[in-house]
């Protein structure tokens, strides 16, 4: 079976987690849209070390999960925190650093 | 191998380090008793040397970046022998002076004096090229915090304006060094193969910056020409010459005058000397190549110096401006690209040194008598109740003007000559700015001296200090008018084998057996 | 399968080359643990002082391991114990020391918690460990995330300032974003080669064939992004600014120190070694990087009034500098960028101590404004700081000058002569907001337009009087005056990081 | 003592004059610097005569000596001795000059005893002949530059010595740059002359000169008028001459001894010296002519109608200059040399005398002011009358047999020359007119105020204005006028008049045709070499011209008479009747309007122009601030871009993703 089937599933959700990065304003969708990115290279990942037949791949995109999940966990916590300082949870409003 | 060079060198800074831990009461007389020390080396050595040889004198070289085959190396010839002397006497002047005024953190202002001493030494001295530009940069860090520090007005923005300026060109010219070091190869073997010998041989020989080698090996024209163009923005900045003195008129005014003494009189020669020492040597082409457009930088910078020298109405400006003239002329001497306009530069870069150390004590005094004023517009008429800073000024302009007899004609009639050997043209023009130059500098000595007493001017002689700080100038311009051989018969040999390449080409292509008017005009 | 089971021999593990490694990874749990326990002595001295023995023990095992040479990497090869990953060790392990140094104050330490706080930055240092010595994709992907998680918490460390918040979450959001992209490239990389070992790698880019895949290509360009976001390379450049503004000081001094370097150990080792085969491929594209990098940094700086985000911007710009020792791809271009690592945390640790020292007593924080009259106020503070800026701008007599004219020496040798030019001319450009820095400490405010003597003069800095925090933070102004003393001492005796260099250079035997 | 020796004492008597007064000026009392400076002179003079004889004793083929003392400059080819040449005709120079020197020395002693800078005055006096000495005897054309410029300094340092003048500062400015501009010729005629000949010093550069060029060479003529141009602004030759009228800011023996009897010869003394380039380059010895005759008539028609006592015998001294240079670019060298040594003793006396009647005046020096003066000052009024005479050239007075002696030889070469010859005879004529007009008006006629007050005994009451301007006097430095003494009670200034008057009557019979060769025959083997040294006008020829010269002045004599005191209202019907041309000779000509627009303002005004424009729009403009500007703005784009938006950032990275993707892809295809 040929590979780069998944390898252009895998491309899209990169896409369209890349593109949900760009659009949507909520911290917790867009580290959804992060997830997704990640998870496209992970799909890539599997996928490839189908076709060569080799396991490092795997073992790749597992990795690539605990890193991901810790990720999403920092985010969460970061916006937590946000909350707290009752902070709107809107990454437009988080503009006070810049020029 | 000799160590008492790089001792001398360092001996300022050192004394200015014990300074900064002395109380404060010690620092100028220590840091004073530094220069003189400096100053008496280069007496000895003006008696030592030995003027037959047109070689490297008390030659001290040592790894210092094997890495990039840079090396600490340090020599005396004929071109910067009397450099050498001229910034050791300038640096006890203006210590001296200095040391008349209080200043709010002494420790700090002294220190940066020495340190500033100890970077142009060792820029004259430097027989690496980088350690030339190491030390070529170096002197602007303590310029740099004397004006921005003690200067008056608009210092700051004066300061920085002046060190951005001449770093750009500076930089410039570091990647030139580098550029030289790489990309020039040896005589014998080819680059590639002067790399790969780099790479086996771990100790990193692959390039060397000394400035003799770099004057055995060669260097394709092209690449030639756009290092010239680096370096000259670099020296020319430094010089100033138009248009590249944007810099000047800020800096001079916001400078002190001590230290506008030594920025003025020493530092503009860094510039110019580096053209004799690096550019003409290693890159004879090049300055063949460019040779017009470097006379007519020189000549538009005579006139135009000239010109608004005598439309100032600050005297410092008046000074300021003339030295771009006279820095024209000695960028016209050298790229005459002839011995007998080297020689010529070589010894317009100490009297004008002298002279324009000179003129600006004398400022000084007579701001000191017209309320701190130094416009002309509010002086005059001082001479009556000061014979003696009349005469002393007097000496001093006739010589800024370089009325024959006086050192500095001696220096611009070599120039001439050697300008009008191939380029009459250039030649006539600049001799327009010498009638120029009577101008404004008599001008300068009347608006000061004569005419009616001004309103605010309370005349009164020389003080005893400013005397000291003045008469060893005078006596100096007087004694070197008299006897201008001393200077010449020392630099002629290193000078003339500085130009000796570049003058080869240029007679090559220029040089016919028979005189020929027709070639002149 | 049982006789099969038995067969299976147990992987032998390299104990010594790791050591480094388990002593950051090791040590930071330890003081997470040490932190559990109240008291403020516990917190205040035993936690700090712990994780600095930790990394003391660190720097020696790296030096203990100090072999140069191209070392066999251990953990099947996905890990390399050259003088690379150890000499980039070393300086990640200086810049923690002072980092903890300047957190001794900090309030971070406190809302984050002693242990946490500690803990976390000793993880980051070990993946900064790993990622220096990654010779696979997957270690180079662990090192780099093991570095940043930690970081996006330091990062938000101030809980009380809605700026450290901001920092963190915009960190970890675009930094997410980079690593999303790095790991798409690595699969592709994976993908188009079908291993994951740098060595293997190379081996298959050797081959002609490989060098026109479009997979292959693809990948690289993505992993090179990854890359150049963490080393913070213009146009991935843009969170640098503000997150280095909101950090607490000591993370943002960290993180322009060591996460710079890690990011560079990494990039040569990927580009050098695992891609040195297609050189005329990514050396173009890395140098527009370098350019743009440079211009847009140096640009960037000018007018800043925050002394962070100006250090961040020149930050970015000495990037573009040091990526230039990359796209040569040689030998001396690695020495080069070795070299200037480590003037570069010199320069920048005086800096930051000094702007550390500052935001704790003035009332303008890390304003420029909070220099104003140091010379007079504080002259150690004061000549750390000028001689940090001089160097930055690349004065002589200081290693700063000596790493630029290396950096221009391997660009001119390299053949990229106008990237020697780039770097002058961006130097050229800092002088304007370096000298703006000395101006203000020496010569009252530094606005560069023409101003009347009486407004330029000087007075003695607003809030608390210096002598009492010069005092009151020996600390600080010790790193800050060792990093300026290192960087004078280095820059007029280079030859010991030049021997350094020269050791961490001979790892990559596949330059030339 | 050989030659040489003598020689270099000739410098160091007025070289240590100067050094003496000018430092030791605190502690000299009363006139003692004037005494002192006297006696200097007079060593030098003494050693002057003593080179004469040590010439004498040579073989006159061997009356050339070079002494050097060290090597001034030697480098690169060029080489410079401080050597000294004493031949003939710089012992004849260096006679002259210490003579006349001497004699003013004395007549200032008295004359500037009151003056608040009489010291200083002194000091300047001996450094000046220190300098013009060291003109005549310099052995090569550097040192010759040098002392050039010296005279050139000197005479700027008297001529604005009262400095608090605004007048006398512009005086000396003008005259410094005019000189300067000479020297800058000099020097280009020098390389010229080097860059062929390969030397400086005399012998060399006329051996060479002889071999290298053929007669009438491009760049010899080019060298020959760029020494000319030297010469005419030292000489005030035209249109060079504008700041020899001015120089009579100067006190009046500064008139006497340097605008009239020494520095401003020094341009003939050049012509001379050079004589073997300008026989080689006939071309620019007849320009040289030309314009000398030129400035003989233009000078003469301006004294004509001057009124200032003073700015009348300067232009009549660069009338008489105008025989000179006529006359030694006719070739005719003895004759303008001879000319040179009457006329610095008639002029000078005419100067004397003037300043003697100035301080009567109490420092008025317009004539129209004057007049009577004969009764109250007999001493002055007889001594002025011999000088007159002379300048007129009556028969038997000096004048008359040198100048006359020009002519004459002029007359000789024929062709082009005997125009010229023609043009000096007017010259003559006219010469005498104004001549007499001064005696005329000023002694003669009705005794004003002045007069009279003197004649009962005391001085006039001393104005402190300006003259020349009318504005207030600062007193602070001293100015003309009550400060300065007059001859009839001064001996010190008497005896010098009396000396000179009796030269300015006699010295003619040094050189009477056919009879007295003296100046000739001593001056012969320096000219020796010449190709036109036997061409010397037969005794008959001499006799015509001496008898037309002769008969010219009379007639000029006679009309001076009947315009000024026979018929004196006539001057001002002829005044009204040629309105413009007397307007045209009283504005002198319009030449310094000439200069100032073509020369004065446009430089001033492109000094404005670089300070208003390029400086503030090119040089700060465009170089400072557009540099900065451009950085600038690229620093508010970059900091724009950073909104601070994460999904900006978040953006452009993937922006950059992809442009990096795409270049690495293109590779691939």
């Amino acid at each position: 079976m040929d590979a780069s089937w998944f390898v252009v599933l895998s491309a899209f959700i990169f896409c369209i987690g890349a593109a949900g990065v760009l659009t949507r304003r909520n911290p917790l969708v867009i580290l959804l849209c992060l997830e997704l990115m990640l998870n496209a290279g992970n799909l890539a990942l599997v996928s490839f070390s189908r076709m060569h037949g080799s396991l490092d791949g795997q073992i790749f995109a597992l990795i690539v999960m605990v890193v991901a999940a810790c990720e999403v966990v920092i985010g969460l916590g970061l916006i937590v925190a946000m909350h707290r300082r009752r902070l709107r949870i809107d990454v437009d409003e988080m503009a006070q650093l810049r020029g | 191998m000799t160590v008492h060079l790089s001792v001398v060198i360092f001996l300022p800074l050192a004394a200015a380090l014990i300074a900064l831990i002395l109380p404060r009461r010690l620092t100028a007389p220590l840091v004073f008793s530094a220069t003189l020390g400096v100053l008496g080396y280069a007496i000895a050595l003006i008696a030592d040397f030995d003027a037959a040889s047109g070689a490297l004198q008390y030659v001290t070289d040592a790894a210092w970046i094997s890495e990039l085959g840079v090396r600490y190396s340090l020599g005396v010839d004929g071109l910067n022998l009397f450099l050498i002397a001229l910034t050791a006497l300038l640096w006890v002047v203006a210590t001296f002076a200095a040391s008349l005024r209080t200043w709010e953190r002494p420790r700090l202002f002294f220190f940066h004096l020495a340190l500033a001493e100890t970077a142009v030494l060792g820029a004259f001295c430097a027989q690496d090229l980088i350690l030339f530009v190491v030390f070529f940069d170096l002197m602007l860090v303590p310029f740099y915090f004397l004006i921005g520090c003690w200067g008056d007005g608009q210092r700051v923005y004066a300061t920085t304006k002046f060190v951005i300026y001449t770093l750009v060109g500076s930089l410039l010219m570091l990647a030139g060094a580098v550029a030289i070091g790489v990309l020039s190869e040896a005589p014998d073997l080819p680059a590639a193969a002067q790399a790969l010998a780099g790479v086996s041989a771990p100790g990193g020989s692959r390039l060397s910056f000394s400035l003799a080698d770099l004057q055995a090996r060669t260097l394709p024209a092209g690449t030639q020409q756009w290092i010239f163009l680096l370096f000259a923005a670099a020296f020319l900045v430094k010089a100033p010459a138009f248009p590249f003195h944007g810099w000047m008129p800020d800096a001079y005014r916001a400078t002190p005058l001590p230290v506008l003494v030594l920025l003025s009189a020493v530092l503009s020669k860094v510039g110019v000397y580096g053209f004799l020492r690096v550019v003409l040597p290693i890159l004879p082409e090049a300055s063949l190549h460019f040779q017009d457009l470097m006379l007519v930088i020189a000549v538009v910078s005579i006139i135009y110096g000239s010109v608004l020298a005598f439309s100032q109405d600050e005297a410092r400006l008046v000074v300021g401006y003339s030295s771009i003239a006279q820095l024209g002329f000695i960028t016209l001497g050298i790229f005459s690209l002839d011995p007998k306009g080297a020689q010529g530069a070589v010894m317009q870069m100490v009297t004008h040194g002298l002279v324009t150390a000179a003129l600006f004590l004398i400022i000084a005094a007579l701001a000191l008598r017209a309320g701190g004023s130094e416009s002309l517009a509010r002086w005059g008429g001082t001479a009556l109740r000061a014979p003696v800073l009349a005469t002393l000024f007097l000496i001093v302009a006739l010589a800024t003007l370089a009325m024959p007899g006086s050192p500095n004609f001696v220096g611009e009639l070599l120039i001439l000559f050697g300008t009008f050997e191939d380029k009459l043209v250039y030649g006539i023009v600049a001799s327009v700015g010498v009638v120029l130059a009577a101008v404004y500098t008599i001008r300068l000595f009347q608006r000061a001296m004569h005419n009616r007493v001004a309103p605010d001017v309370e005349s009164r002689d020389l003080s005893l200090g400013e005397l000291a700080t003045l008469a060893p100038l005078v006596a100096v311009i007087v004694g070197l008018g008299a006897y201008p051989q001393l200077v010449l018969k020392r630099s002629e040999q290193a000078t003339t084998a500085r130009v000796e390449q570049a003058s080869k080409l240029a007679h090559r292509t220029a040089r016919t057996a028979a005189f020929n008017i027709d070639r002149r005009w | 399968m049982v006789i099969a089971a038995a067969t299976i021999a147990a992987p032998e593990i390299d104990y010594a080359g790791l050591a480094p490694l388990f002593a950051t990874a090791g040590g930071s749990i330890v003081v997470l643990l040490t932190g559990l326990v109240r008291g403020r002595l516990v917190q205040r001295v035993i936690v700090p002082l712990l994780s600095a023995v930790v990394l003391l023990a660190a720097i020696g095992l790296a030096v203990w391991n100090w072999q140069p040479g191209d070392a066999k990497p251990i953990v099947e090869g996905a890990l390399a114990i050259d003088t690379l990953a150890f000499g980039m060790a070393i300086l990640f392990y200086v810049a923690g020391l002072c980092a903890i140094l300047l957190s001794l104050r900090e309030s971070a330490v406190g809302s984050v918690g002693a242990g946490e706080y500690f803990a976390l930055m000793l993880a980051s240092i070990s993946g900064m460990t790993v990622l220096a010595g990654a010779e696979s994709l997957v270690t180079l992907f662990v090192g780099l995330e093991l570095l940043s998680i930690p970081l996006y918490v330091l990062c938000a460390g101030r809980l009380r300032r809605a700026t450290s918040l901001e920092s963190g979450l915009k960190y970890l959001i675009v930094g997410s974003v980079g690593s999303a992209t790095l790991l798409y490239g690595l699969a592709l990389l994976y993908g188009a080669t079908g291993t994951t070992d740098f060595g293997e790698i190379a081996a298959a880019a050797g081959k002609g064939s490989i060098a026109t895949d479009s997979l292959f290509l693809a990948g690289t360009a993505l992993a090179a992004a990854g890359l150049a976001f963490k080393a913070s390379v213009a146009p991935f450049h843009q969170w640098t600014p503000d997150v280095y503004e909101g950090a607490p000081t000591p993370i943002t001094a960290l993180m322009a120190v060591a996460t710079k370097a890690a990011a560079f150990a990494i990039i040569v080792r990927f580009f050098d070694q695992a891609l040195i085969a297609i050189r005329g491929d990514w050396a173009p594209a890395l140098a527009a990087l370098a350019l743009t990098t440079i211009v847009v940094g140096n640009v960037g700086a000018i007018g800043q009034s925050s002394l962070k985000r100006m250090l961040a911007w020149s930050g970015v710009a000495q990037a573009g500098y040091l990526l230039a020792g990359v796209v040569v791809g040689t030998r001396l271009g690695l020495q080069a960028t070795a070299f200037y690592l480590a003037a570069y945390l010199a320069m920048n640790m005086a800096a930051f101590a000094v702007v550390s020292a500052r935001e704790r007593v003035s009332e303008h924080g890390d304003r420029i404004d909070s220099l104003e009259g140091l010379g007079r106020a504080s002259p150690w503070l004061a000549w750390a700081m000028t001689i940090a800026m001089l160097a930055l701008a690349g004065f002589p007599a200081t290693a700063g000058f000596i790493g630029k004219l290396y950096l221009i020496d391997a660009a001119v040798a390299g053949g990229y002569q106008w990237l020697g030019v780039a770097i002058v001319v961006g130097s050229m450009v800092s002088l304007a907001y370096y000298l703006r820095v000395v101006a203000v400490i020496w010569m009252g405010p530094g606005d560069l337009a023409p101003a009347p003597a009486t407004v330029a003069r000087a007075h003695p800095a607003t809030g608390g009087s210096a002598q009492a925090d010069a005092a009151a933070q020996p600390e600080t102004v010790a790193v800050a005056l060792l990093a300026a003393a290192a960087t004078v001492f280095f820059g007029i005796v280079p030859a010991p990081l030049f021997d350094a260099a020269r050791d961490v250079g001979s790892s990559l035997a596949g330059l030339g | 003592m050989s030659a040489g020796s003598y020689g270099w004492l000739v410098l160091a008597f007025p070289l240590g004059g100067a050094l003496l007064i000018a430092l030791g000026w605190r502690l000299l009392p009363g006139r003692s610097a004037g005494w002192i400076a006297s006696g200097a002179i007079f060593g030098s003079f003494l050693s002057a005569i003593g080179a004469l004889f040590a010439l004498l004793e040579r073989e006159p083929e061997a009356r050339a000596v070079t002494s050097t003392w060290f090597s001034y400059a030697q480098t690169a080819g060029l080489s410079v001795d401080m050597g000294l040449l004493i031949d003939p005709l710089s012992v004849f120079m260096a006679l002259v000059v210490s003579g006349v020197s001497l004699l003013i020395h004395i007549y200032s002693v008295a004359y500037m005893a009151s003056d608040r800078g009489y010291a200083r005055y002194f000091a300047y006096l001996n450094l000046f002949v220190f300098s013009m000495l060291l003109l005549v005897l310099a052995g090569n054309l550097i040192l010759l530059t040098v002392g050039w410029a010296f005279v050139g300094a000197a005479s700027y340092l008297l001529i604005s010595f009262w400095y608090r003048r605004k007048t006398a500062t512009a005086a000396g400015m003008k005259a410094f740059v005019i000189n300067v501009i000479g020297d800058v010729g000099l020097v280009i005629a020098t390389f010229l002359l080097f860059s062929e000949t390969g030397a400086v010093d005399y012998a060399g550069v006329f051996d060479g000169a002889a071999k290298v060029f053929e007669p009438g060479d491009t760049t010899l003529v080019i060298a020959c008028l760029l020494l000319l141009v030297g010469a005419f602004a030292k000489s005030a030759q035209l249109p060079l001459h504008t700041w020899l009228p001015d120089a009579m800011e100067g006190p009046t023996p500064v008139s006497a001894l340097i605008h009239a009897a020494t520095m401003v010869t020094a341009g003939v003394y050049l012509i001379a010296r050079t004589h073997p380039l300008f026989e080689l380059a006939p071309t620019a010895a007849d320009v040289a002519a030309i314009v000398g005759t030129l400035t003989l008539l233009f000078a003469a028609t301006v004294a004509l109608v001057a009124t200032d006592l003073k700015r009348i015998i300067a232009y009549s001294t660069i009338s008489q200059i105008g025989y000179m240079v006529l006359g030694v670019s006719a070739f005719a060298y003895s004759a303008g040399l001879f000319h040179l040594m009457t006329h610095a003793f008639f002029k000078a006396l005419l100067f004397m005398a003037a300043g003697s009647v100035i301080a009567a005046m109490a420092g008025r020096q317009s004539i129209d002011a004057m007049g009577g003066l004969r009764v109250a000052m007999p001493l002055t009024f007889a001594t002025f009358t011999a000088g007159a005479l002379a300048l007129a050239g009556a028969p038997l007075t000096s004048g008359f047999f040198s100048k006359d002696e020009v002519i004459a030889a002029t007359l000789d070469r024929g062709g082009l020359y005997t125009v010229l010859a023609i043009g000096a005879y007017v010259g003559a004529l006219l010469t005498a007119l104004y001549a007499f007009r001064i005696v005329f008006r000023v002694f003669l006629g009705e005794p004003v105020v002045e007069a009279r007050s003197l004649a009962r005994g005391q001085l006039a009451p001393s104005r402190h204005e300006n003259p020349a301007t009318g504005e207030q006097e600062d007193t602070d430095v001293g100015f003309p006028g009550p400060e300065h003494h007059i001859a009839e009670r001064e001996r010190s200034m008497a005896a010098p008049m009396g000396a000179l008057a009796l030269l300015a009557l006699l010295a003619g019979l040094l050189g009477v045709p056919a009879v007295t060769h003296v100046v000739d025959r001593f001056l012969e083997p320096t000219f020796a070499d010449s190709q036109y040294i036997d061409q010397t006008p037969s005794d008959g020829a001499a006799y015509l011209g001496l008898a037309i010269g002769g008969a010219l002045s009379l007639v000029g004599i006679a009309a001076a008479y009947l315009l000024y005191v026979r018929r004196p209202a006539l001057p001002l019907v002829l005044r009204a009747r040629f309105a413009r041309t007397h307007r045209l000779l009283s504005s002198r000509w319009y030449f310094d309007e000439l200069f100032d627009r073509l020369l004065v303002r446009p430089t001033v005004a492109a000094g404005r122009f670089g300070n208003a424009v390029v400086e503030r729009f090119l040089v700060q403009g465009a170089l400072v601030d557009g540099t900065s500007a451009v950085v600038r703005a690229g620093s508010s784009a970059a900091r724009a871009a950073q909104t601070g938006q994460v999904r900006a950032y978040a953006f452009l990275l993937i922006l950059g993703v992809s442009a990096l993707v795409l270049y690495f892809l293109s590779g691939s295809v």
